[in-house]
């Protein structure tokens, strides 16, 4: 099995969890992140004090898929999230030796 | 000499006061119903609003709206009151004054403010801060102070024909709510709307906001006496209104959705304040209580209608203020008692005629407040326009205008650096 | 006609006003003690309770307490002023009246509405909308006005007898322990505790909630007074009990775990403002820091009684109210003295017979309160079932019995979609 | 007996609240601007020194400011009302008192209360609860009482030489500013300022405190008019120039980063607030509205200085209400206008000597406040340590010291089991 | 070394926590995650705008482990989060090549 | 590839952050997570509640590298995090099959 991470912008969430519906994907697990990389970051000002904010906000999806669905899942992570500016995120794939349903205590593909 | 009361003057002041906090309870209860990244924005523009209006009313508005009339055709002050000169004298036409009239002046200021604050939740999310300074200032002068002469001066034309207002249903609320529609139109829908997510952020400010301005309603209402001795009426109606309201607004939600809501609840008691307002020195506990109940249930059902006609009026002025503000000033003409003071509604034997009067100033004020503030608004969005760029609106307000975060929660502030002082 | 005094009418009013705000921020005060999921919960209860109490209170309750006496015994007002019928004429067997009635009526409406919202800590996380909105009416109507009667009325048979109690701390302070503690046996436990973590969400909002406690208070003690000329000792004690029972407060903390805890020092302030409600009046400045002294160390040290009883009265109603409303009644006892107002107490060699009546009032009190709070929450919670399902609790009461969520604090809020205006 | 005015003392007992409020409204307009790990701890800092000056004030601090002077030289009143003892004599010196004199005692007492209370922000993050509390008392006693005794007791040396100070522009706003230096001069940088990010945790909660500073601003200008009659002039005054700063600071931002931002709006707000003080009773609008304007804009620009200077006065007390102390004190030499009320200045063909006036009040206040409370923060930073440990501090004070959290915002609370009530 | 990751209901935290206390693990991290699956979210109304929250909060714990103890802690984290209704999560088990002590620079086991 | 994860104290972030720079890194992703181990967490008490938090704020860091960049990678997280004292934090490696940036669709090496 493998695990799909993607750090996207948060503002295209929603399009990536439509495309991974429509490629099959029946669950995910989201989280907030902060992303740094060539994307720019903002500056603030309270009272004279200036700071350079570095991080962007991003979310990071988690999808853990078969080994055969990881391009499909990646493809449509990559073609929902682009908006084509720079800081649409990134995808990395990672293999996984097992899978758990909590549930059911059902193994591997079962367990999705 | 004319004799002041010290009483009442201390109670005017105390409820200048009052009115005055209900602005902050404003800029939070409208702040927390927005999202997170625009948040700072919408308490800057409520801010802004204070010091805009506070310093145009001390200078002219106060004198164009209760000023000596001009010409004696009820339409507007002149300015012989502006920068506060000759305070000392009386305010034109005002029978029996207790206060000195520079207490009538502040007291008079807060409504100005308030009611200009109000426009800031039908535009939320989505406007440049220099061009809604104009806005609101333009507002402020041309169409908020001619129709406080209108209804609020004893020399404006609609006082004189006998419309009952007591604290403002027509120039405050109806006036905020067709205002904050037509303003709505002219900047049009926030990106995303009605599609997108976009639920409000910390409900707690919110609920805040709506205590504050509870509290903050007495001195609206009741202050609106004048008179510490003639307030009490006015203070009781008020609370039996919001109240009934509440449970109102919860009631018909209950009834929607199974589930009445905490923002619906504390919306509803906005309703009631709001309806009370124009009758709360009019009518007695049976008129309080059906105001309330009705305003808190049509207000209820309103704020579903700008889904139906598209109209992103972001924060429900019409549907709570101007709605509110219909219900109010009608139900005096049914339920106004001279029991209480001023003329026997239809309910109480006084005929139609008050009914009339009423009906009469929510026209004028629904067309006067509509039409102005549309070309104010259109002209305003013309000569400099009124809204942020669409990256700016993604991004949210907070940061693209303001280069601040509302918040930083995190267990320990992470991801910066400080440039010295910003040298 | 009777004369009234604009300025003490201003007083009164503007005290109705800040005893209203206390409202607020109560149910901020208590909402940032409880967890994020029922914050909403909380602060819908106290508004709900603002709105019952309100309505019932114009309509029977204020008759009831503050009636004409049903048949001279002392127990009952009658329906004389129902929907406040007659309110032109003065208060029943009140000395020398300076404010019209309806003010008065507004002053102890905000009384009984704070009193009864003071409930809501007791039974935190885990109480059924609707089944609470029928016990806090019955609550107000059954257990209340009965003993506002007998206290606050000059008709009633403990102020007949000489009891003394200032602002309420037998009917306000000792009635919502007991009360409190009442019906928190009757709803029990939440899932979980005493074992889980139940920290405050939001303390800071708990903090700000006890300041508007504390300015609220003012208006709350000195209002009492019912005169401005009167007000101004019931002022400063309230003050010096409030400052004087934080410290207490922090002090015991610091001896028992080292470190004194700001939501302590806050709890502290209100222990103390309980303890001086039934002294402010009738003591000087000794007086007011002992009774401030003793309430902040006594209700610090009975915060931890519920742990070893495994009495779950959520927000301490009990240990803060309950124990504070006993040190202050009784303290009248010692301290009270003639130089302010009232009789002497026992230090001032009055004797021991100020210190009956008030031993009796709080006999009295406590009797009533736990016993009739304790049947009609029976009732209430055999008919209805006042408790969520065990789902609803472990999900959280803001979005199981109210479709909302408290706060969206993430920088760019996700993970949802609209459905246009809920049709 | 002497005859009090009612309405004055209603208005004088509702402006004490007001300015009570104010400390809860700067604790937490502070309190949002540090960073989470310590808003609790500013909280608390706050609120002991409610409860500190409180006791210190009624005990002795009142009778060593406004007691009968202590050998006609106009330094120190006696102890002649300690513990309130003959409260019910007259104010020594002042002329036309219409309010008793407890009533004066509580309003002044709030004064003494928020002046010490602003000191918390010169601090902010680094200080030990125990040294603090010991610090403000001695600073309560020793720097506060006497300059309250040299400007506002009629028998005081600078009142006496004619300084005209309506509500403390120096006792309360340039004794604070450089109080604030001087203190913190004495306890240090906060550890990594400024290098590192330390950016405001929750700048809602300072705007609602900014919000709640200008309501209590009108009890604590318009309530130092003693008087109902005579409180109008300083109440609209106030506004304006509080309307005036806000825009002014804005504009500056804008001109300085392109970017006005919320904080610095509301702090401008505060900065007119502070310098229209000491004269709102004595301008006109135009007055007003000018010292609005200068005060706002010097503010801003003296935010930075602390940079410069590389000195940690964390929360600007100097450059908020030194500066804007000296702009308001010196402002009443040049746009006094006995039209209003006092002398005229040099821009009402006063001459210079009200100038030189208030020239004289600004120097001996910026000496003793700065001397004084170096001296005596030496001595306890000596004795015991103001400060606390280098990893508390990276802990935050919240926990170190108070062993609480402010927020546990998550979505459902994880991580921490119970002990069973502590023991 | 494998990395086990497991997206739990966050009131089992506690259970779990001890569970893997009971196998030995003396350390793990934990961080709060949106969950999207057979578990329904619920709705929000505010003011008549009804939403759709699609999300579930849940709980994330990792612990990195020796590789032969890989299978106890799945099992122990498995037991302890079970609650037998739907949504109580999944755990996957990620190969891991090498792991650091910051403190003192300990690598692979010793690190743990 | 390989994904460096690394748990570190909160207040030694901008020196990894430094770090990471140092050795050609130009991108990571962060995030806040609740830390178990030897340092212990504290106590609250809330009116005479008292709790036991058991958990520390941490951050996590993730980097995506090269294969030969991992070891670099690591060293610089763990001489910029280290303090000494117990709590400093663990990092651990794991490999990664495949990187895709979204904003081109670049896979492997070009996506970083
Ligand atoms: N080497 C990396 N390891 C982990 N996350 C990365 C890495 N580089 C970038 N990211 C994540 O991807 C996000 C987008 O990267 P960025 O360089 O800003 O834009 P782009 O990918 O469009 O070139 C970053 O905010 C960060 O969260
Ligand atoms: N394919 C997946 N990849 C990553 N996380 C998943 C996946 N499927 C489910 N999850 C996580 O597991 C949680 C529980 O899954 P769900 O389908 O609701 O229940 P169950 O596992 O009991 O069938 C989800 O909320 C989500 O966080
Ligand atoms: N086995 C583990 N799996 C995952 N994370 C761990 C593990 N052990 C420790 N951690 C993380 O590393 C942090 C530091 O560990 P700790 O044992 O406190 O100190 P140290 O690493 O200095 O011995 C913990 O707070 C936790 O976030």
């Amino acid at each position: 099995m493998r695990l799909v991470t993607a750090v996207i912008k948060p503002f295209r969430l929603q399009e990536v969890q439509d495309a991974l519906h429509a490629v099959g994907v029946a669950g995910m697990t989201v989280s907030e992140v902060q992303g740094f990389g060539r994307q720019r970051g903002h500056t603030e000002v309270y009272r004279g004090a200036e700071y350079q904010v570095d991080f962007v906000p991003k979310v990071r999806v988690e999808v853990v898929c078969e080994d055969a669905d990881a391009d499909r899942v990646v493809e449509a992570i990559e073609s929902a999230a682009r908006t084509g500016k720079i800081g649409d995120g990134k995808i990395w794939v990672v293999p996984v030796e097992q899978l758990v349903r909590v549930r059911t205590g059902q193994r591997g593909s079962a367990a999705l | 000499m004319h004799h002041y009361s010290a009483g009442d003057t201390a109670w005017v002041l105390a409820s200048a006061a009052l009115v005055f906090f209900m602005v902050p309870g404003l800029a939070i209860f409208y702040g927390g119903m927005v999202r997170r990244k625009n948040v700072l924005a919408m308490l800057m523009q409520n801010f802004i609003t204070i010091a805009v209006v506070s310093l145009l009313w001390v200078w002219v508005g106060y004198s164009l709206a209760f000023g000596p009339d001009w010409g004696g055709v009820g339409l507007l002050g002149t300015f012989h009151f502006a920068a506060l000169s000759h305070i000392g004298q009386l305010v034109p036409g005002m029978a029996g004054q207790s206060v000195p009239q520079v207490a009538f002046v502040v007291f008079q200021m807060m409504f100005a403010i308030v009611t200009a604050a109000l426009l800031t939740g039908s535009i939320a999310d989505r406007a440049r801060l220099g061009a809604f300074m104009v806005f609101i200032a333009a507002w402020s002068i041309i169409v908020y102070a001619p129709l406080a002469h209108w209804v609020f001066s004893p020399e404006g034309w609609l006082a004189k024909r006998g419309v009952e207002d007591f604290a403002g249903g027509s120039v405050v609320e109806v006036d905020s709510g067709l205002s904050g529609l037509a303003i709505a139109l002219v900047i049009g829908r926030r990106r995303g709307w009605p599609r997108e997510l976009m639920r409000p952020h910390n409900v707690p400010l919110s609920v805040l906001g709506a205590g504050i301005l509870w509290f903050g309603w007495f001195g609206f209402n009741a202050g609106s006496a004048l008179s510490a001795g003639r307030a009490g009426t006015a203070f009781v109606n008020t609370n039996t209104a919001t109240a009934a309201a509440l449970l109102a607004w919860a009631a018909v939600e209950k009834w929607r959705t199974g589930k009445p809501t905490t923002l619906g609840a504390v919306s509803g008691a906005v309703a009631g304040a709001v309806a009370i307002t124009p009758a709360c020195g009019f009518v007695n506990t049976v008129g309080a209580t059906v105001i309330g109940l009705a305003a808190g249930a049509l207000c209820a059902l309103a704020v579903r209608l700008k889904f139906r006609l598209g109209v992103d009026e972001s924060l429900d002025v019409l549907a709570v203020h101007g709605v509110g503000g219909y219900v109010g000033m009608l139900a005096v003409g049914f339920f106004g008692t001279a029991a209480a003071k001023g003329l026997n509604g239809l309910l109480y034997g006084g005929g139609a005629s008050l009914l009339g009067h009423q009906a009469l100033a929510v026209l004028v004020t629904t067309a006067w407040a509509f039409g102005a503030t549309a070309a104010i608004g259109l002209a305003v969005h013309k000569l400099m326009g009124m809204r942020v760029s669409p990256e700016a609106e993604v991004a949210g307000l907070d940061i693209s205008l303001h280069e601040e975060s509302a918040y930083d929660l995190e267990a320990l502030s992470i991801g910066g650096r400080a440039r010295h002082g910003g040298e």
